[in-house]
């Protein structure tokens, strides 16, 4: 949405300038139990997008202010690693990460049974190794991953996917060429077997009855991603 | 990283149900109807030192929006466009909850939520700040001022940033031969507006939607959503605010409602700039 | 004090450069209780310097380390709104803000009665909306006035102003402009129903009999502030 | 934002009535009299990468001050001065009570008070200072650093902060093609000084004023004052500190119990350049 | 500030005196034998967007590093010389005990260790990385991220900051006109590596000496000690850390068991390039 | 170790830029007691190298959360004055500084005889005041005589010393220059009483034999040093 002119076309016959149809999303890859230490953990990767994250606890919380009697504390990050942009992004925390972590952590919030840990913390934390648009939404798949990985209860997985515009045309699942050049931008995440909207953004501009359709095809995408977390999480994962 | 609010005074029971059997019978605590806005008012040139300011009121919520316009270097890949910033600050005279500091994630996601539906609307003509192309270009700072917090902060600070903007003036001002610039008058040229952008954030209760929340509202929603528009109703910014969920078929009721409720502040926008 | 030339004559047949006299103050006015949530709260304007002051308290302390046994502790902060100032200024605290928080804060600690209130904590907050010169005394009379206006018992009432020296003349309630190109700026604030000093500082040069001079011009411009703090504070805070 | 120190140890109540009942009989703890000041040590060049520095024991306070002279960008608005630069530490070395971190609102107050009255009285001649009119300046950085905190830092500061001033010298420099500065040679000239300036801080304490008060003194007083003195006399700078009141019709008397004795400081940094 | 460690789970007594025991009959929990490296696994190119990027695990350990080359200044003492930045984050999805926030000493440690083998060594020939002299130069970015941490976080590091940097290409560019520089195609021409660096990092237990101590024996090692080596064996580093002391008269046998291994470590480097 | 020409020859005739043999130390000056607040402090003076530590402790840990039930928490911080270094340099801790604070107080949890105090804090703050080479390594050792003077209990005496390469020739205690032109620089610091190295970091290239040649170097100036710390502590410090 930089209002720039793309470098080539969008779409051409039909196609998205990787070959892709409107309502395609972008190779998956998905593995959990990564890693050694985390109590749960994921990787994720859609197109060139990757992010791991893992989940610690619950756990006492590392200082005594932030207990709440009747439920965890719940600690969301989304991070970017400074080689994971097309330019070297300092690791300080940047406004958008801010914002980025708060929307998740709250999408977060919505899924995961609190009010069984009280007074401890459970600890997400989401780190994007490259981004090509979609960061957002793997991170959040990610993070739904690694919490079921850590075998914390959830009322149900979160997936997340974006829906965009680009020359006219709503297509599903935009990377970062579709995202900058495009002409809209809307991440969507939701409990998928609830039906339960966790998070939505709009970043750019749609009419009325672009938004509606919008989010019915984002409802497709998020099925999808959904069914192959289920089958990534695998047998002994079967409750979530 | 993001941390659950883990200080946040509890509701009374009492007020929450309160709340809850008034919402199912279409009515609220202070009387509005369930897609009622509070009153609005809208006072220009508020902070006379800014190049436009305005201070919105909606119902006991205040948030002064000021604007200062100066010259600065343009990004790399912008050389011949003007730079648009925006920030908030909730300042501690707005609530008790609210302590001296930089801008928590809070302050940050209302600065953002605002930028984004100003810059994706191209509610500021940022082509026509250029100066100097390449060199100089203007730089529209937006500061928005929370000074008292009665809910609904989304709604207020869009309309205080957007009714600024409005209101701001360009310096006069005279190149020099080294490429500076040097300001020789007050500010008189208006800021290259083209759109009026308005947001209208609907709160979900039970089964029942509230349009503008008041403060004691927010503390019982099931979660809020922010719809911004602009004069023709296209849908220019969106944001899901809050821990809790919605129910995937009932966003589109939430849209309609606010789709429907966007000329309000709209109007007050209007009525503002009318004499 | 910038040792600059001034733009036009600071002084000219008697009269200031906005056609004041030297012993005249700036049209003032004030307000309370202009805040919902504050518990108290004020807002004052002379000329065109125009300040927020609000108090909450006594309440807890947001953390117990930092409660005193004995008496409350009192926090301040002095704060410019980035567009209160001809550049727009950054919003994070200056040294020059830090400096100011700090006389303001122990000039407050001098009239409010802490050792009514142990274990507790009275915040005050001042927020420049405009700066043209006399903020820090503009300041401190908002925020005594937000502390009587929040019922939170005092010696006194403060009231503050301060005198410059222009083109060699004493004159009182200097603007920026007297500020900037003038020779001496000396901010006083005092508990005038008690004839206490409280703060007291002094940028710029005075000559020993000068100084003196200052010192008693300030005194009637300080007692014309707290007779328009009394009215505006009307009959129900009688008390301070 | 400032807050009330809380974590201040508490004066032992004996302490506290021997000061006072000393200070009613017109004496002290360390039996001076009321107006006196502590020795006075000034030890020049006590830093020697500094391009001046002192140090300055006031009894057991000892405040080190070192002067860096480099060349670096004027302001905008002053492009044919140099720029003065002054800061300063509260090691914790010097005291218990000082943790390490960046400068607090203490540490700023005194390198603020000791800035204004050398910028208000002109102290150095920043007018001589350019090296290149609105391109490149000297900017002199004068660093105080607090080695052992007894009690008036005010004026240990102030003359510590004058003696390094008075000591320092610009380093020996050839201007190249391209407009950069290149330092070669140590520092042979005197940085232009135009006047010498010093403090008296008083403290109140009942009907009495203490003349350099020292840290026990401090603890019990009900306030303090700082004057800054130019060599003629001329009040150049004024700060009340710490919490408190002064009585207004008691502000001229310690006016000239401070008028009276600045030639003290004065004589001991006039003393140390002598030689 | 440095402070001792006050948040670390204890090691239970039992864990201390099995590993003790094991070490004294020249043996180890994860049946290593006492100078045995854990499996080193590179993989290469594991972060798409780096111009050069390695995966390294040790073991459990796992670390990323990414590389990134871009235009800008070089230091003025330095005109003609490219510029190396090494960075490290341990990042919290590595280990409970790692917080969210900017580097802690830690991590600052390990950053400037590598740092320091790579800059002596000249592992990297800054000097054919001027593009325009004194103007701009290549600034290679080095930044090390930990995964997963179980212990020896130095080698681990070490070895995928190397492995990165031998992974490395410098984006296709041209120079524009107004001396800018424009990134043109994908990076072809590799980073001129002149030297291969990697460390081996020794664990001091009573009287014997673990190789590449996991996290378990780290917690109860007395010390340990970390040498940086060239392909040839000379020594380009060291740092003793943790608390703890070192016999004198043994480091020299730590010493000759790290160059003894030197070559574990390279060869695995030389291992993932050989294709 | 810029790798840059040295301005004059290192050595010459055998001898060092400043007349010194490669075994000889700099002029060492050191004094203890000179501050009046620390309950101990130490001056070190090697050539123009000039560092002043203090000790505080062992004192109430100004927070609860840094208690040590079983003993005492060590403080240390390295820190340069902005006027110590041929360009002033910013008070703000850089990163340099984050790891000498670390190292040296790693070395002095090695004598330091916390059991001794637990539930307490110990601190030690050394501060360059003119920096000319060996600047950690006089801070460790001042640090070693501050924490004497105040009486706190050690196992021994830390020396610190750094040997260099200059042109090939390794010699000891090297200075600014001899660090800034030559091959390596490699500080040591000891108990030297017990015979243990605390502090061991190498800055350039050694070849293997030379580094255990400089490690036998830098113990004749560890004891050298240990003397004069004996000497200047005196009679009443007999025991460390």
């Amino acid at each position: 949405m930089s209002g720039k002119k793309p470098p080539f076309p969008l779409l051409k016959d039909g196609k998205r300038h990787d070959g892709r149809g409107p309502m395609d999303l972008r190779p998956i890859q998905m593995k959990v139990g990564i890693l050694h230490n985390a109590d749960g953990s994921a990787w994720v990767k859609m197109g060139r997008t990757e992010v791991i994250a893992a989940a610690y606890g619950p756990r006492e919380p590392p200082m005594k202010a932030m207990i709440l009697p009747d439920r965890a504390v719940i600690r969301f990050r989304y991070h970017m690693a400074p080689f994971s942009t097309d330019e070297r992004k300092s690791p300080a925390p940047s406004r958008r990460e801010i914002e980025l972590s708060k929307v998740i952590r709250e999408a977060l919030e919505a899924t995961i049974l609190t009010h069984l840990f009280p007074r401890t913390v459970i600890d997400v934390f989401a780190e994007v190794i490259q981004a090509d648009g979609g960061t957002r939404t793997a991170a959040i798949t990610a993070a739904s991953l690694a919490l079921a990985d850590a075998g914390i209860p959830m009322k149900g997985l979160i997936a997340g996917v974006a829906v965009g515009k680009v020359e006219g045309q709503l297509v599903l699942d935009i990377d970062q060429v579709e995202d900058e050049y495009g002409e809209a931008d809307m991440p969507v995440a939701a409990i998928v077997g609830l039906r339960k909207i966790v998070l939505l953004q709009l970043n750019g501009v749609l009419k009325p009855d672009e938004f509606l359709k919008a989010l019915s095809m984002a409802w497709e995408g998020l099925k999808r991603i959904y069914e192959l977390e289920r089958s990534v999480l695998g047998s002994k994962y079967k409750g979530v | 990283m993001s941390i659950t609010p883990f200080n946040i005074p509890i509701v009374p029971k009492l007020k929450k149900e309160t709340i809850y059997s008034l919402a199912r019978k279409g009515s609220r605590i202070d009387k509005r109807k369930l897609d009622q806005f509070r009153e609005i008012k809208i006072t220009l040139g508020a902070a006379g030192k800014a190049h436009g300011s305005a201070l919105v009121e909606l119902g006991h919520t205040k948030v002064l929006a000021g604007v200062k316009i100066e010259p600065g270097r343009p990004f790399s890949d912008m050389p011949d466009q003007g730079v648009l910033n925006v920030s908030a600050e909730f300042l501690p005279i707005a609530s008790s909850e609210f302590e001296p500091g930089p801008p928590d994630e809070n302050a940050i996601e209302v600065a953002r939520v605002v930028d984004r539906a100003l810059r994706e609307s191209q509610a500021i003509d940022l082509g026509k700040l250029a100066i100097i192309p390449g060199e100089k270009v203007w730089v529209v700072w937006v500061d928005i001022n929370v000074l008292d917090h009665d809910g609904n902060l989304f709604d207020a600070s869009m309309l205080a940033a957007m009714a600024a903007l409005l209101d701001a003036k360009i310096p006069q001002h005279e190149i020099l031969e080294d490429g500076s610039v040097r300001i020789i008058g007050p500010p008189i040229e208006p800021l290259p507006v083209k759109k009026r952008v308005v947001s209208v954030t609907i709160g979900a209760l039970g089964n029942v939607f509230l349009v503008d929340p008041s403060l004691e509202e927010e503390a019982v929603l099931d979660t809020r959503i922010m719809f911004s528009f602009d004069e023709e109703g296209n849908l220019v910014g969106m944001q899901k605010t809050g821990a809790g969920w919605l129910d995937w078929d009932k966003v589109a009721i939430a849209f309609n409602i606010a789709r429907n409720k966007y000329t309000v502040p709209l109007r007050a926008l209007q009525g503002a700039f009318k004499s």
